[in-house]
C-alpha cells in the first residue's frame, strides 16, 4: 500500500542541496513529516588512501576534505602531527598560519552568503559576495600558489614566507571588505523578506544544540558561548583581541547574524595579526618525507572552521606510513541526524535555507 | 592543569578499576585504556559527573597484527578544558561492543560509519545498515586487509598512460588536432 | 475572406511584435540585474537564442496529452490577452479583438493559461510540479484581489468595464488614471509584482526550493512554447497596464517606453529581494494592496 | 534554388550557433570543483556572458558538468540524469579525476576514466580547474558544437551496449529505467 | 384527462411499475425505469402548452397546475438533467442492491419536482414539496444505517423549512382567503408591514433549506455526497434549484413590491456572497471528492442566489444562467465522481491517482465541467459569472463583487484539485485494472459537455427561455439589450462577443497543438510518470509520488485565520448547536405516524390560536 505523503528528493542533484547529498523527505502539504538524509556520494576513501602514502604525501589530499574552506584541516593535521612528533613551530609561522585560517574563515563565509540567500532567492547577493570572495582567494594565490587548494599550512611551519608587500595587500583588501560588509547589511540583513523567511525557522534550543552536539556558529546562534580558538586556545589565538559573538534564538537569522559578526571579527584578527607579525623561521624543516617516521602514539588536534570543531586524530605505529588518519567534519553531527530532526514540521520552502544556514559540506561527512 | 588532570585520573580510578591511564602528554590531554563492557558506563560518568559533556570524535583503528580493533573515545570538558581519551580493544573477528548513542545522540552517526567500514557491531543501534556506500559486496573496506589499489584495479578502467606518467596533453591535443609549440614538447616528459 | 485574411494577418504581426518586444525585455532584464550584480551580463539578445536553441532541440518527452498541450494552454491564455488588449490607441494598428472583450473577460482569460498549463504539469508527476502548482494558484488568489479591487475602482469611476472605454475616458479628460486614481495604480502595480513573479513572489518556480516546480519536466520545444508564451504574456500585460493607467500610446516607441518603464518596477524590486514564503505572498497581497485597492473605491464613490 | 543537403547545412549553421550560445548546465555538484562553479557563474567570471546559465533539472539542460571525481553511488545518478537529458546534449568532464583518476587513482569507489561510462565532449585538465580553465572548457564546447564535432550524444546512443556493459560492471544493483529511444 | 395529470400518472405509475418489475427482472426494471422518466419529459416537451391551466378537485380543495415560461425554465433543468442522469444511473446501479428502492425514489424526486414547478395553489405546493423532501431523503439513507445520522440531519432542516412554509401558507389563507400562489401575490402589498416582513422570510427559510443558503447550509455537504453519485447529480443540480424557484418567486414578485424589499435582496445578496465564500474554502480543504463537489454545489448556489437577490434584469439573467449552467456542470461533475467511485470502489483524492489514461472520456468530461464552473472562456459558465460580475459592478455593489471575486478565483484551487486527484498525478499500480466507464454512463456526461461547450458560444438559446420567463414575472425584454444569440451586454453597453473570442481561441489552440505535436514529432515520446526528475534518484517501487495530502495547504495556511474565526467558531459553534438539537429532534420524531399527526394538529391548532398575538 502507498504512503499518504508525498515523497521529495532533496538531491543528489537539486539547485537547493549545498553539495552532493540527499535529502528524502516526506510531505503533507507543504509540511515535511519525516526526513532522512542519504550521503556518501561523495566517499573517495580518504582516510584509507592516506594510509598507503607516506605522511607529507597524505597531505595533498587533506584539503579535498572541505573544499570551501581547507586551511582548518591542514591546520589540524599540521598540529596533530607536531603533536606527535613533538616538533616546534617558529613564531612567525603561527601567526601567518592564523593569517590564513582568518582569510580562509571569510573567504568561506562569503561563499555562505551566496548560498543562504540563493536558497531564499536572493541572487544578487550571492552574485556579490562570492565575486569579493575572488579577492581573497587572489591573496591566496599569491601566498600559496592555488586559490582553492593551498597545501601552505604543513608540518613544521607554513611553506614558504610572506610576499614583498603581501601584508599591506591584506589590510587593502579587508578596508575593501569591510566596506561592501555595509552594503551586504543593507541588502540582506535590513531586507524584511529576509528577515521574515528566516525569523522562527529552523529553531535549535539550547538544550537541543548540547544534546546533539553542534559546534561552531550553529551553537553560537543557539546562545551558547564556544569557540576552540578561546576554549582550547591553539597557534597564536590566545594573544589576540577578539570576541565570539553570540545570539539567542536558534534560529536561521541568529546563526547568520553570528556568522556576520565573525567576519568582523576576523578581519579584526587579521589587522592584529599583520601588526604583531615578528619576523625570524617560518618553517622548521622536516627530514626527508619518504623516511620520516612518526614516533609510535596518536595525537588529536582540532581548530575552529567556519562549521565548527574540525578535528584530525592520527595514529603512528612508527613508520613512514599512518597508521591511521580520522578527519572529525564539523558538519558530521548536524549534517546528518540533526538535519533529519530538525526539518520534521518546517515548510518544504525551508529546506535549502536550513541546510545552508547549518552549512553543511558533504564532502567532509562523507570524505 | 596539572592538578586538574590528577583530580580526573583520581576519581576515574576510584570508580573503574580496570581504567589504565596514561599521562605523559604535554597538551590538555588524559587517556585512559578500559574494557569494553565499562564503555558506556565510563563515558556516562564523564558526561554526568565530570562535565565532559561534548563529544570530539570517535575512531577506529585496526590493529592487523594484533588481531585488534581499538575504539577511541575522545571527549571535552568546557569546563576543565581538558580532554580525554577513552580506547578500548575489541576481538577483531568478532567486534561487538555497546551502543553509547544514547549519552551522545551524534554517535549514532560515528557508529554508522564503524559498522559499515570496519564492521563494528554496535548492540541496539537503529540506523539504517547502508551510510556511505551502496550496494558494497566486499568486505568493510577500511581494515587493512582490504587493499584499494587492487580492488581498484580490478573493477575500474584505468587510463594507461599513468604507469609511464606521459602527458596526456599530448593525447589531447592529437585529437583536437592542436600544435604542441616545441618549447612546450620539452617539458613533456 | 478578405477580412478574415485580415484578421490573421494582424493577430500574426501583432504576436510577432509581442514575442520581439517580450523577448527583448527578457534579455534586458538579465542584462540589467547582471550589471546590478557586478557583471557584464549576457547579450540583450540571449532570451532569443535561449529560445531557438530550445525550439532546435532534437528530442523532447512528455508524459500524456494534457503535458503535451499544456503549452498550447498557455498559448491561448497569452495571445488572448494579446489580441483583447488594444497595442496602440488610435486606429492605426490592428484592431484584433480589441472590442470584443472587457477587462472581466481579460481577468477571466488570464487565468486560462496557468490552469491548462497547471494541469500539464499535473499530469508530469512530479510532486514538485504539482507543490509548484498549488503555490501558483494560491498566489494567484492572492494578487488577483488587489488586482480586481483596483480594477473595480477603475470602472466605477468611468462607468465602463472596456478597456477602450477606459482609454477614452482618459484621452477625454487628458489625465492618466494613474494620476487621476492614483491609488488604483498603486495597488494594481503591487499586484503586478506578483503577475511577473520575479523576486520575492517568485515562488511557483523556485530552483533552490522545488527545482524549477511547474516546468520541471518540460524540455526542449515544450519549454520554448512556455517561454514565447511567457514573454507575449509580459508584453500583453505590460500594453494592458499603459491601456489602463498611462492612457495608451499613440505609437510604438511611446508604448515601448511606457512598457519599459512599468517592466522596471518588478524588475528592480525583484532583484533586492529574496522570495517570500507562499502564505507570507498571499498575505502580503491581501495586506497594503488590498488597503489601497478599497482606498481606490473609496475614492471612485467618494468622487 | 538550393538543394536539400545545402538548405540543411544552412539550418545546421543556425541551429549550432543558436546551441553554441546558450548553454544550459546541469546544476550538479557531482564534486569537489562544484566549489569553483559558484565564482565561474559569479561576478568576476561571469559565464553568463557566454550564454552559459544554470538549469535547475535535466530536462532543460544542455551540459552534464562532471566537477570532478565520480563516486559509484554518484555515478548511477550521473547516468540517470544524463538519460534524462535531451537531444543535443553534451558532457564536460572537469578535472584530472575524471580524466585518470587523479589522486584517487587507487580509491576503491571512484571512477577513474569519464569516458568509458558516459561520451565526454570536453575534458578540462587541473586539480582544481581555475575559472579560466572552466571558461575555456566552454569556448572548446562552443568550438566543438559550431563546428558539429560535439556528438557525444550520438557516441553514446550507437554505442549504447558498450557503455551500459560498463556501466553495470561497477553499479551491481542496476534498478534504472532502460535509455529505450 | 388533461396531459399534465397524464404526466404525473406516468411518473407515479411508472415509479410503483419499476419497484416491482426488479421482482421480476432486471432489465425490464431497467426499461420501465427509463421510460418512466423519458416518456414524460417528452411529453412535457411535446404537448403541454405554456400557460395552460388544469384543475383536479380534491377531497374540496381545487389543485391548480398549470406551466408558464419560468415554470418552464425550470423543468427544462429538471427533466433535462434528470433524463440524464436516470441513463446514467442505469449504468450506475448495474450490480448494486436495492436498484428498486433507489428507481423508486428517483422517480418520486422527478415527479415531485415537476409538481413543484406546475403547481399554482400552495396546497399541491406543499404536498409536492414535502414528497420532494421525503424522496430525496430516503435517498440520502440509501446506503445504510452508518448515513441515518446524516439523513436525519437533512430532514430535521428540511422540516424546520416545511413547517415555515406551512405556517406562511395557513396565514396566507387566513388573510387572503385563497391557496392560490397568484393571489397571494396579489394580496402581498395589502397586508401589515409585519406580515410583510414575515411571510417571506417563512418562506425563504424553506426555500433556503433547499438552496443551502448560508446558515441554512449544514445538512447540504453530508447530503449531497452520501447519496448514490446517480441521483445526487440531480440532487445537487436539480433539487436545490427548487429553492431558487421559490426564491425568485418570493423575492421577485412579492418583495419587490414594498420599499423595504431593498433590505431584504440586500441581506440575501450577502448571505449569498458569505454562503459562496465559506463554501469554497471549505471545499479546497476536502480530500474527498463527493464533499469537494458538495462543499462546492454550496458555494455554486451561492452565486445564483446573490445574482437573482440583487434582481437587476442582468443580476435575473446571470442567476438563472448560472442555475442552468450549475445543473449542467455539476450534474457531469458528480457523474465524473460516481463513474470513478464505480470502477476504484473510492472518491478520495489520496487514493486515486493518474486515471486521465484509463478514463479518458471521463477526464474529458470533468475537463469541460470544471473550466465551465472555473468560469474560464469558452465555456458557459464564463457567461454566467461575467454577467453577474457586470450585474454587481453596474447596480454599485462593489464589496460584493471583490468577495464573488475571491470566492471564484479560490474555486480554481478545488478545481485544480479535483482534475489532479482523480485524473493527474503518477499512474499507480493499483490502479492499472481500471477500465473507462460504460458507455451508458459515458453518454450523458458528454452530452452534457458538449451543451457546456455550446452555451458558452450561444448563450443566447438558454437566455431566451430565461428572458421569457423573466417577462412572466414583469421585467422588461431584454433581448438585444442585454443579450443577443452569442453576444453578452452590461447595463452600460459594454459587450462581449463571444462568436470570434471562440475562433480566436480555438485557431490559436489548434496550431500551438499542432506545432507541439508535428515539431520534432519524430523524436518525440511518451515516457511514463515514473520516469520523472527526482533529483537524479531512483525512487523505489512503494514510493508515493503524488501530492495528494494537503494539497492546497500553502494557501489554507494563508486564509487559516479567517477560516478558524468564522468557521471554526460560528459554523462549528452552530452545527454542534444543531447536533444537540437533533438529539432532541430524534426524540420527537419516534417513527409513529400517529404522534406525527398529533404534532402537526397541535402545530396548526397553536398557530391559529396564536396569530392575532404572533402578527
Amino acid at each position: 500500500m502507498r504512503e499518504k505523503a508525498t515523497t521529495l528528493y532533496i538531491g543528489p542533484q537539486h539547485p537547493g542541496i549545498t553539495g552532493n547529498m540527499m535529502v528524502k523527505v516526506q510531505v503533507e502539504g507543504d509540511t515535511i513529516v519525516k526526513a532522512r538524509t542519504e550521503v556518501g556520494y561523495l566517499h573517495r576513501a580518504f582516510e584509507k588512501l592516506q594510509e598507503r602514502r607516506n605522511w607529507l604525501q597524505s597531505f595533498t589530499l587533506l584539503c579535498r576534505f572541505c573544499v570551501p574552506e581547507p586551511d582548518p584541516v591542514e591546520e589540524s593535521y599540521a598540529r596533530a602531527v607536531e603533536l606527535l612528533e613533538g616538533r616546534e613551530v617558529p613564531e612567525r609561522a603561527k601567526y601567518i598560519r592564523v593569517l590564513m585560517l582568518e582569510l580562509a574563515r571569510i573567504g568561506s563565509y562569503m561563499l555562505w552568503y551566496g548560498g543562504q540567500n540563493g536558497s531564499l532567492g536572493l541572487y544578487t547577493m550571492g552574485q556579490w559576495s562570492v565575486g569579493d570572495r575572488n579577492y581573497i582567494l587572489d591573496l591566496f594565490e599569491e601566498l600559496t600558489g592555488g586559490r582553492v587548494y593551498h597545501m601552505y599550512i604543513w608540518p613544521g611551519g607554513v611553506r614558504r614566507d610572506l610576499p614583498e608587500g603581501f601584508a599591506e595587500k591584506v589590510l587593502r583588501t579587508m578596508d575593501y571588505l569591510e566596506k561592501r560588509l555595509k552594503d551586504y547589511d543593507d541588502l540582506m540583513f535590513d531586507n524584511t523578506i529576509f528577515q521574515k523567511r528566516t525569523q522562527g525557522v529552523g529553531i535549535i534550543s539550547k538544550e537541543k544544540a548540547v544534546e546533539w552536539g553542534v559546534v561552531g556558529p550553529v551553537l553560537r546562534g543557539s546562545g551558547i558561548k564556544s569557540d576552540i580558538r578561546i576554549d582550547d586556545p591553539y597557534e597564536v589565538y590566545d594573544k589576540l583581541d577578539f570576541i565570539v559573538p553570540t545570539h539567542e534564538g536558534g534560529d536561521i537569522w541568529s546563526r547568520a547574524l553570528v556568522r556576520r559578526q565573525e567576519i568582523r571579527q576576523s578581519i579584526r584578527i587579521i589587522r592584529q595579526v599583520i601588526e604583531q607579525m615578528p619576523s625570524g623561521e617560518y618553517y622548521n624543516r622536516i627530514p626527508n618525507p619518504h623516511k620520516w617516521a612518526l614516533p609510535k602514539g596518536d595525537a588529536y588536534a582540532r581548530t575552529e572552521a567556519t562549521r565548527g570543531e574540525v578535528g584530525m586524530y592520527i595514529v603512528s605505529d612508527g613508520g613512514v606510513h599512518p597508521r591511521r588518519i580520522h578527519f572529525r567534519g564539523a558538519a558530521y553531527v548536524h549534517g546528518i541526524t540533526l538535519l533529519e530532526d530538525l526539518l520534521i514540521g518546517e515548510n518544504v520552502a525551508d529546506i535549502s535555507a536550513i541546510m545552508n544556514s547549518l552549512g553543511t559540506c558533504p564532502p567532509e561527512i562523507e570524505r | 592543569m596539572k592538578e586538574i588532570k590528577e583530580n580526573i585520573i583520581q576519581r576515574i580510578k576510584a570508580n573503574f578499576a580496570d581504567a589504565a591511564e596514561k599521562n605523559d602528554f604535554k597538551d590538555n590531554r588524559v587517556d585512559f585504556s578500559v574494557k569494553k563492557e565499562t564503555i558506556p558506563s565510563i563515558l556516562f560518568y564523564l558526561k554526568d559527573e565530570m562535565g565532559f559533556i561534548h563529544l570530539s570524535h570517535i575512531s577506529c583503528v585496526d590493529w592487523l597484527e594484533e588481531g585488534e580493533l581499538e575504539v577511541v573515545f575522545i571527549v571535552w570538558s568546557p569546563k576543565d578544558k581538558i580532554k580525554v581519551f577513552v580506547r578500548t580493544r575489541l576481538d577483531r573477528d568478532n567486534p561487538v561492543m555497546d551502543n553509547v548513542d544514547m549519552i551522545w545522540r551524534q554517535a549514532n552517526t560515528y557508529e554508522r560509519e564503524m559498522r559499515e567500514m570496519f564492521g563494528v557491531q554496535f548492540t541496539g543501534l537503529v540506523a539504517p545498515e547502508e551510510f556511505l556506500l551502496e550496494d558494497w559486496q566486499g568486505p568493510p573496506p577500511f581494515r587493512r586487509d582490504f587493499d584499494t589499489a587492487a580492488y581498484a584495479e580490478k573493477t575500474f578502467w584505468h587510463r594507461p598512460g599513468r604507469e609511464d606518467a606521459q602527458d596526456v596533453r599530448e593525447t589531447i591535443a592529437n585529437r583536437d588536432g592542436e600544435e604542441i609549440p616545441d618549447f612546450a614538447k620539452k617539458y613533456s616528459r | 475572406m478578405e477580412t478574415v485574411l485580415m484578421d490573421i494577418l494582424g493577430a500574426v504581426v501583432t504576436f510577432l511584435v509581442a514575442f520581439v518586444v517580450g523577448m527583448t525585455y527578457g534579455g534586458l532584464s538579465r542584462k540589467i540585474t547582471a550589471r546590478v550584480q557586478n557583471r557584464k551580463g549576457p547579450p540583450w539578445y540571449q532570451n532569443f537564442i535561449d529560445a531557438f536553441k530550445l525550439g532546435f532541440k532534437k528530442s523532447a518527452i512528455h508524459h500524456g496529452v494534457m503535458h503535451h498541450l499544456g503549452g498550447a494552454f498557455l498559448m491561448v491564455s497569452s495571445v488572448m490577452t494579446l489580441m483583447i488588449v488594444p497595442v496602440l490607441s488610435h486606429n492605426n494598428w490592428f484592431p484584433n479583438l480589441n472590442f470584443q472583450g472587457d477587462l472581466i473577460f481579460l481577468l477571466y482569460i488570464m487565468t486560462f493559461g496557468p490552469l491548462g498549463m497547471a494541469l500539464g504539469a499535473g499530469q508530469t508527476g512530479n510532486p514538485n510540479s504539482a507543490i509548484g502548482v498549488t503555490r501558483g494558484l494560491s498566489q494567484m488568489v492572492g494578487f488577483e484581489i488587489p488586482w480586481v479591487l483596483a480594477l473595480v475602482a477603475l470602472m466605477i469611476q468611468y462607468h465602463t468595464t472596456s478597456i477602450t472605454g477606459l482609454m477614452a475616458a482618459q484621452a477625454h479628460s487628458g489625465t492618466w488614471l494613474m494620476f487621476s486614481s492614483p491609488f488604483a495604480f498603486i495597488a494594481a502595480v503591487m499586484a503586478m509584482l506578483g503577475m511577473f513573479r520575479y523576486s520575492p513572489f517568485d515562488i511557483v518556480g523556485a530552483p533552490t526550493e522545488l527545482a524549477s516546480g511547474p516546468v520541471s519536466e518540460n524540455g526542449g520545444k515544450y519549454l520554448f512554447v512556455m517561454m514565447s508564451s511567457g514573454s507575449v504574456f509580459t508584453f500583453a500585460k505590460l500594453t494592458l497596464y499603459v491601456d489602463l493607467f498611462m492612457g495608451g500610446a499613440d505609437n510604438l516607441l511611446i508604448l515601448l517606453v511606457k512598457t519599459f518603464a512599468l517592466y522596471l518596477i518588478p524588475m528592480l524590486y525583484g532583484m533586492t529581494t529574496p522570495r517570500y514564503r507562499t502564505e507570507q505572498a498571499v498575505r502580503w497581497f491581501w495586506g497594503w494592496p488590498s488597503f489601497f485597492g478599497l482606498l481606490a473605491i473609496l475614492q471612485a464613490v467618494i468622487f | 534554388m538550393m538543394n536539400d543537403k545545402n538548405s540543411q547545412k544552412i539550418v545546421d549553421i543556425i541551429q549550432n550557433w543558436a546551441r553554441k550560445h546558450s548553454i544550459w548546465v546541469l546544476a550538479y555538484g557531482t564534486g569537489c570543483g562544484a566549489i569553483e562553479i559558484p565564482p565561474t557563474m559569479t561576478s568576476r567570471y561571469d559565464a553568463e556572458r557566454l550564454g552559459v546559465r544554470g538549469a535547475a533539472t535535466p530536462r532543460q539542460a544542455d551540459v552534464l558538468l562532471i566537477t570532478g571525481y565520480l563516486t559509484v553511488k554518484t555515478m548511477k545518478r550521473v547516468i540517470r540524469v544524463y538519460e534524462q537529458m535531451q537531444d543535443p546534449k553534451y558532457v564536460i568532464g572537469f578535472g584530472s579525476c575524471t580524466i585518470n583518476g587523479g589522486m584517487y587513482y587507487d580509491s576503491y569507489n571512484t571512477i577513474k576514466v569519464l569516458d568509458k561510462y558516459l561520451p565526454v565532449d570536453v575534458y578540462i585538465n587541473g586539480c582544481m580547474p581555475r575559472p579560466e580553465a572552466v571558461l575555456s572548457g566552454f569556448a572548446q564546447l562552443q568550438k566543438r558544437i559550431a563546428e558539429g564535432r560535439a556528438n557525444g550524444a550520438q557516441q553514446y546512443k550507437d554505442n549504447l551496449e558498450w557503455y551500459r556493459a560498463n556501466q553495470k560492471k561497477i553499479i551491481p544493483n542496476w534498478i534504472m529505467p532502460e535509455y529505450n529511444w | 384527462m388533461e396531459m399534465i395529470h397524464i404526466i404525473f400518472l406516468i411518473f407515479l405509475g411508472g415509479a410503483v411499475l419499476t419497484y416491482f418489475a426488479g421482482k421480476v427482472s432486471k432489465v425490464l426494471q431497467d426499461i420501465f425505469f427509463l421510460l418512466s422518466v423519458l416518456v414524460p419529459a417528452y411529453l412535457f416537451f411535446a404537448n403541454v402548452g405554456i400557460g395552460k391551466e388544469v384543475t383536479l378537485t380534491l377531497g374540496g380543495i381545487t389543485l391548480v397546475w398549470g406551466v408558464n415560461h419560468f415554470s418552464w425554465l425550470f423543468s427544462l433543468i429538471v427533466l433535462g438533467l434528470g433524463s440524464m442522469a436516470a441513463i446514467y444511473a442505469i449504468g450506475y446501479m448495474k450490480g448494486k442492491e436495492r436498484k428498486g428502492y433507489f428507481y423508486f425514489n428517483f422517480i418520486l424526486s422527478i415527479m415531485a419536482m415537476m409538481g413543484i414547478l406546475l403547481s399554482l395553489d400552495l396546497v399541491s405546493f406543499f404536498v409536492f414539496w414535502e414528497i420532494m423532501t421525503w424522496s430525496s431523503y430516503l435517498m440520502t439513507v440509501y446506503n445504510g444505517h452508518e448515513t441515518q445520522r446524516i439523513g436525519i440531519k437533512y430532514f430535521v432542516f428540511s422540516a424546520i423549512g416545511a413547517y415555515a412554509m406551512l405556517m406562511a401558507i395557513v396565514i396566507v389563507h387566513h388573510v387572503a382567503g385563497s391557496f392560490m400562489i397568484g393571489s397571494m401575490i396579489n394580496f402581498y402589498p395589502n397586508m401589515s408591514l409585519s406580515l410583510q416582513i414575515w411571510i417571506p422570510i417563512l418562506f425563504l427559510m424553506a426555500f433556503g433549506v433547499k438552496a443551502a443558503l448560508m446558515p441554512l447550509h449544514v445538512w447540504a455537504p453530508d447530503a449531497y455526497s452520501n447519496a448514490p453519485m446517480a441521483y445526487t447529480s440531480v440532487f445537487s443540480g436539480a433539487l436545490s434549484k427548487m429553492g431558487i424557484y421559490g426564491m425568485v418567486i418570493v423575492l421577485v414578485t412579492m418583495i419587490n413590491q414594498i420599499p423595504q424589499g431593498f433590505w431584504f435582496r440586500e441581506v440575501i445578496a450577502w448571505l449569498g456572497g458569505i454562503t459562496a465564500v465559506l463554501g469554497t474554502l471549505w471545499a479546497i480543504k476536502q480530500d474527498d471528492a463527493k464533499k469537494l463537489l458538495a462543499y462546492s454545489s454550496v458555494a455554486q448556489l451561492g452565486y445564483i442566489i446573490v445574482g437573482i437577490a440583487i434582481g437587476t434584469e442582468l443580476g435575473m439573467l446571470a442567476g438563472l444562467f448560472l442555475a442552468v449552467m450549475h445543473a449542467l456542470f455539476k450534474g457531469t461533475l458528480f457523474m465524473v465522481t460516481g463513474a470513478v467511485e464505480k470502477q476504484t470502489g473510492t472518491t478520495n483524492f489520496t487514493e486515486v491517482t493518474g486515471l486521465i489514461r484509463k478514463m479518458p472520456w471521463t477526464f474529458f468530461a470533468a475537463l469541460f465541467s470544471i473550466i465551465a464552473l472555473a468560469g474560464i472562456p469558452p465555456l458557459g459558465g464564463f457567461v454566467g459569472k461575467w454577467m453577474l460580475y457586470e450585474a454587481l459592478i453596474t447596480s454599485n455593489h462593489y464589496l460584493l463583487v471583490i468577495v464573488i471575486f475571491f470566492s471564484s478565483t479560490a474555486a480554481f484551487l478545488y478545481c485544480y484539485k479535483f482534475l489532479f486527484g482523480f485524473f493527474l498525478g503518477q499512474e499507480e499500480k493499483e490502479w492499472a485494472h481500471v477500465k473507462e466507464a460504460p458507455v451508458v454512463m459515458l453518454v450523458p456526461m458528454i452530452i452534457m459537455s458538449v451543451l457546456m461547450f455550446v452555451l458558452g458560444t450561444f448563450p443566447g438559446l438558454i437566455l431566451k427561455p430565461i428572458n421569457s420567463g423573466l417577462v412572466d414575472l414583469g421585467y422588461i425584454d431584454t433581448f438585444k439589450h442585454l443579450w443577443n444569440t452569442s453576444i453578452i451586454f452590461n447595463a452600460w453597453g459594454d459587450h462581449v462577443v463571444l462568436q470570434p473570442i471562440l475562433y480566436y481561441i480555438i485557431a490559436i489552440f489548434v496550431f500551438f497543438a499542432l506545432f507541439l505535436t508535428w515539431k520534432g514529432h519524430k523524436t518525440t515520446r511518451y515516457v511514463t510518470t515514473k520516469d520523472i526528475s527526482s533529483s537524479g534518484e531512483v525512487p523505489a517501487e512503494d514510493e508515493n509520488l503524488t501530492f495528494s495530502v494537503g494539497f492546497m495547504q500553502p494557501f489554507l495556511r494563508a486564509v487559516a485565520p479567517a477560516m478558524r474565526r468564522q468557521i471554526d467558531k460560528y459554523y462549528t459553534g452552530i452545527a454542534d448547536g444543531l447536533e444537540s438539537l437533533f438529539e432532541f429532534m430524534r426524540r420527537i420524531y419516534t417513527g409513529n405516524g400517529q404522534t406525527y399527526a398529533v404534532y402537526v394538529i397541535v402545530f396548526v391548532v397553536v398557530v391559529l390560536l396564536f396569530k392575532s398575538v404572533l402578527f
